[in-house]
Order: C-alpha cells, then structure tokens, then sequence
C-alpha cells in the first residue's frame, strides 16, 4: 500500500501532517512525529509572546474553543533554543504568525537557511493592529502580498494558512496560488465567543477564541472542496478530521494532505490511531495508492 | 504516559458532591505525587484531569468533585464501566528531603495530598495534616490521613466541626509548625492567595488546577502565570509549583 | 417582569423568534406560536418548489446538516391556500427566498397588502444562478440593492436574513442597515458537505446542506457581537440557541431578538421551555426589562 | 403527541444486532397501527423514530435494530433507565373495512405490523403474515403473530427457516392470496420496489421509513416522492402510504 503524497516537489511519506499549536514544538512524543507526513510547529512571532491569560480552553462534546494568543518563544529563542534540539525524520513546518508584512520578512529570513526547516506555513489570522483588527489574511490583496514577499525569500516551501471569518476563502486561496505559494491550508479556526455569565463578560482570559473540532468538520469539507475547485495549487484540510475516515473524506473533497489538530488533545497518539483506520479503509476498498482519492467525490 | 483501559472497581459518595472512584489499571508504573490522570468523558470532547489520590497495587483511588458535565458523568458511573485514562501526567511534585512536613487541604484538595501521606509515610518522613472544609460534611479523607499522620488537625469553615475558620486563619495559631520544614498545600485560588500572604520562611509547594487542554504539553492551554510574567504550564512544568514561584 | 422588545416601532412580546424553516407555516402548534415573539414561515420562492431529495437531513450529537432545498408552496398557494389558514396572535414574518432581485419584488408586492403580515425576513442565501452560484447575500452591493427595493416597496418591517459564507457579513450588515433596513437577521446556516463513502459522493440528496445547531453558537455568538458593533440597527441572533441562557448571552453579545431553530426539531414546545428558563434566570438576576441586557457584554 | 418520560422495563436481544424494549408510559391515549414514537438518544441532537410494535396497556413494546450511534445507545441501555419520548407520531394507517388482511413483514419490518396485527386481531379481521428475512436468526416475532394472524408464513433468503427465497419470490407461490382484501407491507426499500412490480390488483399499505428532522410536520426533513412528483412528509403525511401514491 503506497501512503505518500507528492505536493510538487515535497515528499510526505503519508497525508497526515500535525497541525499548528496542538503538537508544540517537535520535541516530545517524536515517535508519533516520525510516523506522519509533516509535522508543523506552534505559531512563531517575530517577538517573544506570553499569550493570553488564562482560561485559555472551553469545549463541549464537539467542539474545542481555545484562546492561547500565540504564547511561543519568538524567533530568536526559537533558533537558538528550539530548532537545535528538534530531532525528528519527518519535513518540518514552521507556522510564522505575523501582524505585519515585514513581521514575514523577518520571520523568513531569520529561518530559511536553517537546513532542518523544510518549509513555512504562513499564519495569515493575525490581527493586524495597523489596518483596524484585520487580519491579513482577509483581504485577497494582503495575501497576494504576503504570499509574493514569502515567494521572493525562499525556495522552501510556502503553505499558505487562511481564515474563512469575515472573508471569501476562495478569493483569498487564488490570490495566494497566484503569487506562488505551494499549498494553501483551509483553514484556521473559526471566531468564537464564549460567554460568563455570572460576570457577564468574555469567559476566555483572551476575550474571543478560535473554533475547532469535529463539529466543524462538514463545514470545512465543503470549503475545502470549493477551493480545491477554484485553486490549481494543493489545498491541505485542517478542521475536526479525528479518525481515518474523516481523511479519506478530506482527500475525496479536495485535499492532498489533511491536517490532525484537535484531536492531539485527547490523545498524542491520535495520529497513530487515525493513519491505522486510514490504512484498514485503503485495504477493504483495495485502494493501492493514496493519491488515487484526491478529488475524487463523484456527483457534485 | 500511556493510555490505559481501565475498570471501575467502587463509586461511593464521599461528600456533598464528591465521589470516591477506586479503578483497576494494569502495568502501571510508578506514580509521583501529585501526578494527575486524564480521563476521557461521554460529555465532552477534551479530557478531564484528576490526581491520584491513593493506591493499593494494581487499585487506584481518585476523588471527583461534581462542577460541570464531565465530573457529573464520572460521578454517575457505576462499577464494572470502563475507563479511558491517560497517565500518569505530569512533574509530581518534589519529595522532601527532611520532615517534618505539613499538608493544607482545603476541601477536595485532600486528593492529592493523601498519596503524598502515604509516599511520605513508606519514606518514614513525619507528616502532619491540616484538613479544611466549608462544613463538616465536605471534610473528606480524615481517616486516611490519621493512619498516615503524626497529626491531623481538622477545621471547618462554620466550625461544625474541629476547628471554626479559614485553614489560613487557623494555621499561624497552631504550635507545631514551627518545626515544619516544608507545607504542601492544595485547594481553591483564594486559599493559595491567602497562604501566600501568611508569607512562611519555609517553602510552600502549591497543587495547581487550572483548564487543561492536553495534559500532555502540547497546547499551552494551561497557564498559570510565574512570577517573571511568562506562564507556566499547569500540565508539565507543575502540576505543583513554589508558591513563590508563581503570580495568583 | 418584563420580557418586551422594541424594534423600532414593533413591538414583541419576548425576544424569542421561530425561526424560518423549523416550524412549517404557522399551521401547528400555534399555541407555541402564540407565545413567542414573532414566528417566522418557512422560505416562500415565486414558483413552487418540490425541494431537494431525500435524504434532507443528517446530524451529530451538536449540529444538524439540512438540505431540504426549500421545498415550498410558492407565492400564489402561500396566498390563497396557507395565509388565510393561518390563525396566530403572533407577529407574522414570511421568510422570502428570492435567487434574482427580481424575485424579491414580486414576493413583495404579492404580500406586502396582507394584513396578516406584519414584516418580511428577506433570505439572502439562495444561490444566484446568473451571477454563477453566488448568493445575493455574499456581496455588500447586491445586499443593498435588494433591501432598497424591498424598503421602496413597502412599510413593513424588513429584516434581512445574511449569510457568513465566503463573505464578510460585517460589510453585508452595513449594506442593509444603510439602505433601510429594520434589523440583520446573524445568521443562517453555514455551509457544509456530507459524504457518503461507501458511494464516494455527498450524502445528502441536494449535494450540500446547511450547518445549524448548538455547535455553532460560539461561532454566531462572535460574529453577534461584531455586527451589533458594526451596525445601528438590531441585530437579530440565529444559530443554535437551546435554552434561557442562551437567550441571555445572544441579548448580551448585541443581539435584540433571538431565533429559535434546530431545537425545534427535538421538540415543538423547546421555545416554552427556553422562556421559562430564560424567565426563571431573570428572576434570579433580579433584573426586570429584558431589553435591560441588550449589548451589555463587558470587558470586551 | 405529548412529551413522555418513559421507563424501560425489559431490553433483550431477539436476533442479530435487534433488540426488543418494553417500556412504561403513564396516561398514553389511543395509538394508531403505524404510529411511532421519537426516542431522544444521548448521541445525537435530534430524535430517533420507532413505531409502536405492541401494546399491553401501559406498557409499550418497541423492536429496535441497530443501525448506528443512537440505536446502538439504545441497545445498550438496561431496565431502569429512563427515556424521553415524543408521541405518538404520524397518521397512523387506516384499518380496512374487512378482511382477510395480508401482512408483509421484511426484517425488522416486522415490527409495527405485529401492532397492526393485535388491532385487526381485536377487530375480528382475518389477517394472514407472510415473514421474511435473511436468516432465521433474523425472523422475528414469529411466535407473536402466530398467537394473532389465522396463518404465518416464514421465509428466508438463506433457507434456513421455512420458504427458502425473497418474500417477493415466495408471495405469487402462495395459494391463499386470491381472498386477501388488501397487504399491509414494511421493510426495506428494496423490497418495497420489487412488491410495486408483482403489480396486485388489491390496495399496497407500504410503511416507510426516512431520516426524519422533526417527525412532528415542521421541517420537510422526511420526503418521500409521490407519483405527482411532489414529496409528501413521511411523519405527518404517512409513515404509510397507498403503494401507488409514492414513487420509489
Ligand atoms: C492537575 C489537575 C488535577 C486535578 N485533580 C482533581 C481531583 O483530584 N479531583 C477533582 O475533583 N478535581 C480535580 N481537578 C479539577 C477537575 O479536572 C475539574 O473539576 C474538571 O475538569 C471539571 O470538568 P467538568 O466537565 O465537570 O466541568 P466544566 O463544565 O468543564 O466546568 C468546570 C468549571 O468551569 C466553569 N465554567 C465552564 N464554562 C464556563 C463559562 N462559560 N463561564 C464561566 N464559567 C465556566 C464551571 O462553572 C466549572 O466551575 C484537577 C485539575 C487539574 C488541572
Ligand atoms: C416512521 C419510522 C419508524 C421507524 N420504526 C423503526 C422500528 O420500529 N425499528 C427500527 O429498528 N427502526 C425503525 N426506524 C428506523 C430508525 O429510526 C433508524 O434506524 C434510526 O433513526 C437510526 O439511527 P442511528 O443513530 O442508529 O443511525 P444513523 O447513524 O443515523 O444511521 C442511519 C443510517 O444512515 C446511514 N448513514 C448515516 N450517515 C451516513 C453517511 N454520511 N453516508 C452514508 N450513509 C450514512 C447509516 O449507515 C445508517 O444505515 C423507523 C424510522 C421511521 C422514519
Ligand atoms: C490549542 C490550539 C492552538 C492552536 N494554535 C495555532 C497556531 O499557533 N497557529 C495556527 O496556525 N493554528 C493554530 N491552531 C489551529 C489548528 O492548527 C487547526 O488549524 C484548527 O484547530 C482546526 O483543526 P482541528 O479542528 O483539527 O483542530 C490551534 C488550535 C488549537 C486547538
Ligand atoms: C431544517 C431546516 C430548514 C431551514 N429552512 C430555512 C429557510 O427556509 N429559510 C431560512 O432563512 N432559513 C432556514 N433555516 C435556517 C434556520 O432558520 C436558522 O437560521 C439556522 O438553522 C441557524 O439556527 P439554529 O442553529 O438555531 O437552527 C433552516 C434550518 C433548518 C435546520
Ligand atoms: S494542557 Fe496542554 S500544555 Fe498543558
Ligand atoms: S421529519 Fe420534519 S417534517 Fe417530517
């Protein structure tokens, strides 16, 4: 049974890639890093960030709301820290998380000369303070820029990470596949605000949160088999997939690699479970090659 | 750490609330004080934490307060049902080198600080216990603890019984602890808060809970602010801290 | 105690709403209609419509996918044969589903002299054939050429039913508040995508479906808030609200009504419930108006 | 249709992956052949349909088969628990003025007709059954109808029990259809299809089923096509209709 995915280039030895901020940062539990096709690191700001207060997590049957607020070690510490103690056989991402454009540029150019790092998902959810709150990611002309200056730095890879709040993500995918990048991601979390209501303010120490988990999912299936529609580059799913089915849909949808993120949660082994129900399905259907199921939802 | 199919073995009312779970695990290891298990529940997506609070072997005993939907599902268990844990997580807290030592609870916060007795107990380092509750019923796990105490002291918030006050009231009255090399302290916030400003020579090691997303390290979820502004996490920096070492 | 609302100049009797879709036309359990705010019908299209098919619906322990496809009456029987049936002392909202411009000015004009009728909820989430399947509710200028015509037309009330996908619903809320409307309904379903995998395509009979129920509340919840920010006319709440407090936190978070929807589906009578539980917290509070908590969310 | 709080008396497996239920409901009225009840289950949002299978004054009995998360909830659930139930639902069939009746029961289909059959029974209508299934494992409630109809038939695709074929195989073969003054059918789809061609010269009372919203009328959920081309609503226009009225 042949498990790889190509993205250009890219080898992955199998579609599952860990998702940003729910495997910190590839330096514990590398058994289950070695075993997936990528791994991608916590968001990485130019500064160091402490992150919000907490409570930083709520959740309920489906869902997962968390508000971290980016708590992560900053480029500098990150380098000289971090990357020298990652030790895994498996493509690394990092997630750069910029407010602004020249946040990019410094991220990229302090990290790509670093052989370790096979690539960078850009973490285009940010707040922008400057343009009133917005995050760059939008507005399909701030991708197209961010997605250019990134192309013009580096040869590495460039995953294009995007939100769906408050934007058309089909635009904002095709102004990244225009500027170059490799792959986009749909797609970060979805705005959430959860309510305390003994003291009638926001319950995360945050004031809103991101939306995950398999609650989502049937919402990010559809947008992910829009934009691989509207997109010739790769698009990587990223919402609620928790069991080898759920890969199978991504990948019939329109995804060339399906990102585990939530689910890391429950159990750091999730991975392990979800690429073994991937390969159980691969061998009832007598499906030979993975790649075989990229788009191929019939009769839509 | 690793996932364990677990058996519940008894589910008893301890408490107003507060269910005493013992549960049967096979191949475990050694557990430090203070580490915590994480369970997984019918009601919601994320697991629930909970520290072990005492062992016999292969039997493991852990005491659940009911504050929401997931510590109600435990609670609603019924023996012979199936667990799904995760652990042992965490530091565990440090032992000490030299007794005598003392333990603060303050109300479900006995929990852990029984199979800190018992370690403390089996390393013949003296340990005294001050139990502390809102009422007589919710002081939980005396008896555990005078079979593993030199002392135990006991206190209520409307005196029902021992002692009437707050645990931070009654301690600075207490003479014995003058000779305590170190307290071990679980319990709500605003104990911690006050124990704080009591302002000991003698260090004071603080259980910490806190909204855990993973237990495992992975998510920041669990932050517990020190005291240069960085947080720490709950999960594996802790779950027990220096209470100076951190900001409440 | 004092559960009224004012928008404008209606008046209702409480914040809760019977949300378009989820309670047929107002036929049955008018007793429950009856003590509601408003009820909304079921989307009315020009023509007839049979609807999508089978199967319409799927679910999970959190959310509901719907693909019903709008089956409807249409205008002319919605007239003749359901509107002088319809016997309830509930403001009467007709739910319209226009998929041009065009339809919305007959829909109108075909309603706008009954009595019975006190506003019309304009759903803006049909696609539009002929701008190539986007729905007239994803653009801020289609948004407010339909409720100009629809104020042109009538004095009625006019709520206007938005859609978050592939849009920015903050834009498309100001777009119907300058051109007069009386409220923004935030917000019908979310997009989604069910597979079937043993047949490799969408399980649903209409291909895709909408996202509804209590999972996404936290995401409506953050996007109530925005809006009611963003814009000075009310802001209705619609997304997976089951039960008093939710109420409480959508009149909080901005919102001046709430829709009740998804649960419905569970049990006809969840709205009496939900005012009891909603009733019986005010009690607790001790607060006496209910309007009293419109917007009042601190510390953010 | 009322709201209930049902207690289950008895859940015991009748065949593979069937259960059968016995519950108590207080101050239920009249309930129609062919109605049904929607179970709130803990693993889903909305509702699950099941018809009235038989009825002993306060007691009902419902025949649930497995087929996902919320029958499989039930399944799992033992004497004592409590169910919340909406009911009863749907039109209900109508009774045939006179007899003999011919029931058609395909798997699980069984269940509401074994309720249709203590009606006729009561009624003094002749009625006969003709039960098929897969296996014999799968022949259900054999024993009920026989207490109740003047002949039962059994059949299976296997052989294993009784005519070895699919009931629509076997239904032509049978000599006393000639006198039967209308079919009450339930099963599967496919079965449904095959009976619409044998083509009777009698009325077809084809109980179906749909993944349902509401099962109170409200959500158009349930479509099942008609002949005119427009759907009717399985929970309030049905769940039985003239064979002839639907297209399938
Ligand atoms: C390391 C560690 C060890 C622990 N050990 C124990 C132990 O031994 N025994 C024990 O009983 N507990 C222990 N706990 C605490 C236990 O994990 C929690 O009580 C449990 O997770 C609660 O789960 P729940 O689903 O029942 O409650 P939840 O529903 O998650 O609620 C938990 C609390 O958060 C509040 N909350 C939730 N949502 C909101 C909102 N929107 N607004 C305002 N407030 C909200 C609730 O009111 C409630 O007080 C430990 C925790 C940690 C981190
Ligand atoms: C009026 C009426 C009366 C009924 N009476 C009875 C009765 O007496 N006894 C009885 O056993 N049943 C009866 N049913 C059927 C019963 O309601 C269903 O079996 C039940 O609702 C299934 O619920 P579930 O959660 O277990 O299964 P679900 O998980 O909802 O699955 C149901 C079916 O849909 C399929 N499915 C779900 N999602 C997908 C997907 N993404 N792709 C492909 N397929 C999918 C599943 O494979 C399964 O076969 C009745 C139904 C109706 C409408
Ligand atoms: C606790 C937590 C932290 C996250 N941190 C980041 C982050 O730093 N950068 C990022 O791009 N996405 C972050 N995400 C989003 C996830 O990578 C993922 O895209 C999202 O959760 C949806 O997928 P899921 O439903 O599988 O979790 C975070 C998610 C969670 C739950
Ligand atoms: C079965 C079903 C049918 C619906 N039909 C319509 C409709 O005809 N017109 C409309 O504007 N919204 C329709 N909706 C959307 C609801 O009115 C509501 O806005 C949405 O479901 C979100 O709220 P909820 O989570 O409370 O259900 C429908 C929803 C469901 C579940
Ligand atoms: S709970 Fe995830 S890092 Fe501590
Ligand atoms: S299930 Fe809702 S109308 Fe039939």
């Amino acid at each position: 049974m042949n498990l790889e995915v190509f993205l250009g280039k890219s080898r992955f030895r199998n579609p599952l890639v860990l998702a940003s901020g729910t495997f910190g940062y590839g330096l514990t539990y590398t058994d289950v890093i070695d075993r997936v096709g990528a791994f991608v690191t916590k968001g990485i700001t130019v500064q160091e960030r402490v992150g919000n207060p907490p409570p930083r997590i709520w959740d309920t049957k489906e869902t997962v709301v968390n508000s971290v607020g980016l708590e992560n070690v900053g480029l500098k510490r990150f380098k000289e820290e971090i990357l020298p103690e990652i030790d895994i056989s498996t493509p690394l991402y990092v997630n750069l998380a910029g407010v602004t454009i020249d946040d990019f540029r410094i991220l990229i150019e302090g990290l790509r000369d670093e052989e370790k790092v096979e690539g960078f998902e850009l973490n285009l959810s940010c707040p922008n303070v400057k343009e009133g709150g917005a995050a760059l990611g939008q507005s399909a002309d701030r991708v197209r820029k961010v997605a250019s200056l990134a192309r013009s730095l580096t040869t590495k890879s460039i995953w294009v990470k995007l939100t769906s709040n408050f934007c058309d993500v089909r635009e904002t995918a095709a102004a990244a596949a225009d500027a170059g990048a490799d792959a986009v991601v749909i797609v970060n979390t979805l705005n959430a605000l959860i309510i305390d209501l003994a003291n009638r303010k926001p319950f995360l120490g945050g004031g809103s949160g991101g939306l995950s988990g398999p609650a989502i999912k049937p919402h990010v299936l559809y947008m992910v088999h829009q934009v691989s529609k509207q997109v010739d580059i790769p698009v990587i799913a990223s919402g609620g997939a928790g069991c080898g089915t759920d890969v199978v849909e991504y990948l019939l949808a329109g995804a060339s690699l399906v990102q585990i993120g939530s689910i890391n949660l429950v159990d750091p082994q999730a991975s392990l479970r979800i690429l073994k129900g991937l390969e159980g399905w691969l061998k009832r259907e007598g499906i030979v090659c993975v790649s075989e199921l990229i788009g191929r939802l019939e009769g839509i | 750490m690793k996932k364990y199919q677990a058996t519940l073995l008894e589910n008893r009312l301890l408490g107003p609330e507060i269910y005493s779970l013992w549960v049967k695990i096979t191949d475990l290891g050694e557990v430090k004080p203070g580490q915590f298990f994480e369970f997984a529940t019918d009601t919601r997506f994320l697991r629930r934490a909970f520290s072990l609070s005492d062992r016999d072997g292969d039997r493991l005993r852990f005491v659940v307060k009911v504050v929401g939907s997931g510590t109600r599902w435990l609670a609603g268990l019924s023996a012979g049902s199936k667990l799904d844990l995760l652990g042992p997580l965490g530091e565990g807290t440090r032992m000490p080198s030299s007794g005598p030592v003392m333990l603060l609870a303050g109300g479900v916060g006995a929990a852990p600080l029984l199979y800190l007795a018992r370690k403390l107990n089996e390393q013949r380092v003296e340990v005294d216990a001050l139990l502390a509750a809102g009422t007589k019923e919710e002081l939980i796990l005396a008896e555990e603890f005078g079979s593993l105490c030199r002392e135990v002291i006991l206190a209520t918030d409307d005196g029902s019984c021992g002692h009437k006050g707050y645990l931070t009231d009654i301690l600075p009255t207490l003479p014995g602890t003058k000779d305590i090399q170190s307290f071990y302290a679980c319990g709500p916030e605003a104990m911690f808060v006050a124990l704080k400003r009591l302002n000991f020579r003698k260090p004071v090691y603080a259980f910490l809970e806190s909204r855990m997303g993973c237990g495992t390290g992975l998510c920041m979820g669990c932050a517990v602010r020190g005291r240069d502004g960085r947080y720490r996490r709950v999960c594996t920096d802790g779950p027990v801290f220096d209470l100076e070492e951190i900001e409440l």
